[in-house]
């Protein structure tokens, strides 16, 4: 953000990604410190979700330029390097709004996974970490049961438990409440919380304005692949500057 | 006594004087690609029919498919043949030669495609079953409509594969005097004692069709799966990707 | 039975005084005959890794007069005269007729045997005109098929061997089968038919085999003349000798067979 | 008759080796080759399907001819065994490459996705990601494919590798009985298919049992 | 529910479900009048997803009976009748939570397919339907856009939109809201008033409390497979009888 001081941990400049004609992140720069959190609000289809991809790269950017920690890149149509891409992404977790489990791994499985192969974490330690984590989320009880034996909910709490088993210095989340229940909701809003204390910077989108406010330093409101507001929740929320922004908070409190 | 080094009269001439033997051999065509027509265009929807009965509820129709399908596949092509042009007389059947490698392709064709198809069907994911029966789709359609055209992504290019071997398992109807390609190239060789000729020239003949018809296969499955998910290698991520769908 | 393996495995090992008859001729692997032997009784018989049968003992007999070691290359009929022609076998046996077409790609020995085309069929017909009016199985390869084949029509049926023809004129699907009489002997003996005989075919133009007899040869490498030479020779001698009639007589084959007169080609 | 019966079945040995080299072959190799079809040069995918397409178009006959005759004219002389193999596992090499191909597009791009996001190597995405998914989903492809090469080994009688159907061929000519020998040989092939066919039904049951596609 | 008066349109009786041990439904009766909106409530796992699968026999009851309109079914081990089935289907919609659209069609041959080929539709009439429907949810722009191009939100209209064509007597909703944002929402919730308006009755799992309370006429609270509490959303949300129920509920407030 803008309105952070200090040294950026992300720094993301004029990152431009279209879909055929379709510009779906339009010229979006962002500046987020370490250990901030930010959430990005905005109606369906304003490009939140790609502009989380594009941050780890799943997406390449048409144009722009991105850096995570260490690691710089700048986007312009050529291919791009595997190791800077890998170096980004080497910091990154990320939480996905369709979730993108392993169907043929136990939940515990799935979040052992890329402990041990990544982190080089041996096979008990990378398990009992993975039981931890689920525990963490309120899924102890499902650590054996395979991603299609579980609810809509518990899925994505596997997800979440493994993007965290990774200890990323970056969380991008989508969406990470969607399809929990507001009990398990608060429970994860607590796992942010400590995430953040630990100093792990977080980007996430949300429906949940509720949410969006307790939880973040900051909020980005995209609309349209832009991002139209920027500021402290609650400001945003209480006194949104642009007319798009009120109109799309109207619903809220309309409901 | 020194070592004899045997010459050719033209070593592989073979490579470029094959096309003498195409005006030959070309009759041949038309009975291979009527025999493929039939084992394919009769054995697939037979094979899709007994992919659907090994999943059946019913153990009987499941032993019965299962049954069909392990023989099938089991007995080498020429076995069925003989069975069915030889050893059907003896019960009272005389069916013809054409007929008999008919049946016998057929059979082998749907025994074959069945496990292939079965395996399609198995990787589409059960969400779309459940999508069309909420829909009160009636089966037929739902297969035809719904499962079968993600199964095929699938299946289509080891269908293909199966498509090219029925083409060239015709050739085994020779046994039974039907008179294709590599009949016609068998006797020509034995003529000529230009054995390698002859059957580059058959080798061009069955290339001249199949590789068309594979190509077009092979778009059409692209042409089902571009707007599906676009998949990427295991090495490395091409530039310009589609996201994937939200689904799971 | 038959205990062929598929690399090629020798039968006689020669005498180390052994003086060949030919010294210049060379082979593929010195000291030693490669055969492509397909597999087709009277003439060609491969058991306990000894070669047989009429054509398979003159072999064997040239063999010892060359001081070499026969080793055979098994193979379907396809495979045999490409063999010789690729440099695979020095020579084939399996009752090759002498054809203008093959001389064109091999060298052709001097015949060993002749073997008249016949007819095997319940009614006892020989004439050309009686075979126009049958459906008439042949295996494959047999000489003059393209000629039956203009003579019969649709009503020539090409087998991938003289047994599966057999097999459908026990069946009842063609009226007759035409061989060689060595092998038509040999068919019917395997597939008894009530009633059935084998009758040489009568000399006729439509059918050139039967004017001309077929004669039976081992095919040789174009660039080996030296071997088809010894070859040569060595029947001469075999046949001067009067072991080639002995040899007919210990297969049952007829003895006047053995006398093909001059080379011709079909 | 007996006797023949027993020299048919011992010829069972050939048949199996010429099977499973030429199976294992096209299994292992068929996983690099199918790497050129995903590539993003247009040249490797260009090869691909040319190799793809030529070899599987191409009578397998014709190919042993090449391999065993065109060859040696060559001056390279294969033994009969040796080009049967060559053979029959050139061709198994292409048919595997298609089938892990159809197998590949049942894989979901978000697999590949989340294991990049996860950071996970190549080699790791490939083997504890995409190839127990493809392993499923080829499966019962691959057992139907090496069935039907059991039966293409028979290929090799043409150039005297006495497997089963050369050695039943052989039997036919001084025996006759053509119907019943073969019909013999085609129970061994079929006692041969079976348990294959059984092995690979179980599997896939207990894979599908286990976790369903998502 | 047993507090609806009247002739029941949906009747549930003693459904259980058990996946291996697990009991995910246990002993549930529902009675549902003709018009009515149900929402059902309650943690992540606790059935909610499975309990509507239950309702059109995605998922066979091990036992109890099951009525919808004129089409009744009793469960007890034995194969289910296929005929009555599919009478149950006939008049039922359903909005899954993952979606389950068609990859392989566009938006408006996702929601024009059912049309043609069950209700007989033709050709026009089915397209002119879909993109009336597309158009109602907000997505006319992504009528000829494959799922695979469309973000969460667009995708869950577009399944609520394929439902919604087929004109159904009773309309189940897995989660209808959870990927879209408060703006949208509100749409959908307006849907959802003129299909109630028409005589639509509605059964949908949700965790949007607010949505469940201006929406629907009763509430169902499910707990283990066990439908805790029912009532008015009014009586429910403000003056809950179970205190699993309180404590379920206090999540939603203390965020
Ligand atoms: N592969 C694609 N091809 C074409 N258009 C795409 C593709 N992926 C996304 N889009 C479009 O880009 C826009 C942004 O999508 P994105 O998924 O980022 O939205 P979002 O803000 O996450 O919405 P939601 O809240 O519904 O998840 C949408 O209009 C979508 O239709
Ligand atoms: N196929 C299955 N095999 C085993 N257990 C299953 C299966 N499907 C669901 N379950 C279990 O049944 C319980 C109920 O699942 P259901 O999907 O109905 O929950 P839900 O209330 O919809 O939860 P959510 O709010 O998270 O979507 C869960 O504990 C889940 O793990
Ligand atoms: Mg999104
Ligand atoms: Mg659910």
């Amino acid at each position: 953000m803008e309105h952070s001081s200090g040294h950026s941990f992300v720094q993301a400049e004029h990152l431009v990604k279209r879909f055929g004609e379709h510009r779906a992140i339009d010229d979006v720069s962002l500046s987020i410190a370490k250990g901030e959190v930010i959430s990005l609000i905005g109606p369906s289809g304003a490009g939140k979700s790609t502009l989380l991809r594009l941050l780890n790269v799943l997406e390449t950017p048409d144009s722009g330029t991105l850096r995570v920690g260490d690691a710089a890149m700048t986007f312009d149509g050529t291919p791009v390097k595997r190791a800077r891409v890998l170096a980004i992404r080497r910091h990154t977790g990320m939480v996905f709004q369709s979730f993108n489990l392993f169907p043929h791994l136990s939940a515990v499985q799935n979040v052992a996974l890329a402990q041990m192969r990544v982190l080089g974490r041996s096979k008990d330690e990378a398990r009992t970490r993975a039981l931890a984590q689920l525990e963490r989320v309120g899924l102890a009880a499902k650590a054996d049961a395979y991603p299609s034996q579980c609810s809509g909910g518990q899925q994505q709490r596997i997800g979440i438990a493994r993007a965290l088993a990774m200890d990323p210095d970056l969380m991008l989340f989508d969406e990470p409440t969607s399809g929990l229940d507001p009990e398990v909701g608060a429970e994860i809003l607590a796992v942010m919380r400590e995430l953040a204390a630990d100093g792990t910077t977080m980007v996430m989108a949300t429906h949940e304005m509720e949410f969006a406010r307790h939880v973040s330093h900051w909020t980005c409101v995209m609309v349209e692949g832009a991002v139209i507001e920027r500021g402290a929740p609650a400001q945003v929320f209480d006194a949104p500057e642009h007319e798009r922004t009120r109109r799309f908070l109207s619903a809220v409190l309309g409901r | 006594m020194s070592s004899f080094l045997p010459t050719t009269p033209a070593p592989l001439s073979w490579l470029w004087d094959w096309y003498q033997w195409i005006p030959t051999l070309l009759p041949g065509l038309g009975t291979a690609l009527l025999l493929t027509l039939v084992s394919v265009g009769v054995g697939y929807p037979l094979g899709f029919g007994l992919a659907l009965l090994t999943e059946t509820r019913s153990a009987l129709a499941r032993w019965f498919a299962i049954v069909v399908v392990e023989v099938g596949r089991g007995l080498p092509i020429l076995v069925l043949l003989l069975l069915v042009y030889r050893g059907l007389p003896s019960v009272g059947i005389l069916f013809d030669a054409f007929l008999s490698a008919s049946v016998a392709l057929v059979w082998s064709s749907a025994a074959y495609s069945a496990e292939i198809i079965r395996t399609g069907l198995g990787a589409v994911p059960r969400g779309q079953f459940d999508a069309a029966y909420a829909l009160s789709m009636n089966r037929t359609d739902m297969y035809r409509l719904i499962v079968l055209p993600q199964a095929l992504r699938v299946s289509i290019p080891p269908l293909v594969n199966l498509g090219i071997t029925m083409f060239h398992a015709t050739s085994l109807a020779t046994v039974i005097t039907v008179e294709e390609i590599m009949h016609i190239a068998n006797l020509e060789g034995s003529i000529y004692f230009r054995y390698m000729s002859v059957f580059m020239a058959a080798a061009v003949i069955y290339l001249a069709i199949t590789v068309p018809v594979s190509l077009y296969a092979d778009r059409l499955a692209k042409r089902l799966g571009g707007v599906m998910t676009v998949r990427k290698t295991v090495l490395r991520r091409p530039a310009g990707s589609v996201p994937v769908s939200a689904e799971s | 039975g038959c205990s062929g393996t598929e690399e090629a495995s020798s039968t006689s090992a020669p005498d180390a005084s052994c003086t060949p008859a030919h010294p210049d001729v060379t082979t593929i692997t010195e000291g030693v005959l490669t055969v492509a032997q397909y597999p087709y009784a009277p003439f060609s018989i491969y058991e306990d890794g000894e070669l047989t049968g009429v054509e398979g003992d003159v072999m064997t007999r040239i063999a010892e007069m060359e001081c070499l070691t026969i080793e055979v290359v098994p193979g379907e009929s396809a495979a045999m005269i490409t063999s010789v022609q690729n440099g695979r076998a020095d020579t084939t046996l399996g009752s090759w007729y002498r054809t203008a077409a093959r001389e064109e790609v091999v060298l052709l020995s001097d015949p060993v045997v002749t073997s008249p085309l016949s007819l095997i069929s319940t009614t006892g017909a020989d004439t050309a005109d009686e075979i126009a009016a049958m459906t008439i199985g042949v295996g494959q390869g047999l000489t003059n098929a393209e000629n039956l084949a203009e003579l019969l029509g649709d009503n020539l049926k090409t087998y991938p061997s003289g047994d599966a023809a057999m097999a459908d004129f026990q069946a009842g699907r063609v009226d007759g089968v035409i061989m060689g009489l060595g092998a038509a002997v040999e068919q019917l003996n395997l597939h008894p038919v009530d009633g059935a005989s084998i009758m040489p075919i009568q000399a006729d133009e439509r059918i050139p085999a039967t004017v001309d007899i077929g004669q039976t040869n081992f095919p040789v490498n174009q660039s080996n003349e030296a071997l088809v030479e010894a070859i040569n020779d060595d029947i001469a001698e075999i046949r001067s000798s009067g072991e080639l009639a002995e040899i007919a007589e210990k297969y049952d084959y007829p003895v006047d067979a053995t006398e093909p007169g001059e080379p011709n080609l079909l | 008759m007996a006797e023949a019966f027993l020299l048919i079945a011992a010829a069972t040995g050939a048949t199996l080796l010429l099977t499973v080299s030429a199976a294992l072959i096209g299994i292992v190799l068929g996983a690099p080759l199918v790497l050129l079809a995903q590539s993003r040069s247009a040249i490797l995918r260009g090869i691909y399907t040319v190799f793809v397409h030529v070899v599987r178009g191409v009578p397998a006959l014709v190919w042993l001819f090449i391999a065993f005759f065109g060859l040696a004219e060559l001056g390279i002389v294969l033994p009969a065994l040796a080009s049967a193999v060559l053979t029959l596992g050139i061709i198994a090499i292409a048919t595997m490459a298609e089938i892990y191909r159809g197998g590949l597009a049942a894989i979901r791009q978000g697999q590949y996705e989340a294991g990049w996001a996860l950071s996970l190597g190549r080699w790791s995405l490939a083997k504890d990601i995409i190839f127990p998914q493809l392993f499923r989903a080829v499966s019962p492809t691959t057992a139907t494919y090496i069935v039907g090469l059991l039966k293409d080994s028979a290929l090799a009688s043409i150039i005297g590798v006495p497997e089963i159907v050369y050695v039943t061929g052989l039997e036919v000519q001084s025996l006759g009985h053509g119907l019943e020998l073969f019909l013999f040989a085609g129970l061994i092939y079929l006692a041969l298919s079976i348990p294959l066919g059984v092995v690979s039904r179980v599997i896939h049951v207990r894979l599908t049992r286990r976790y369903a596609v998502l």
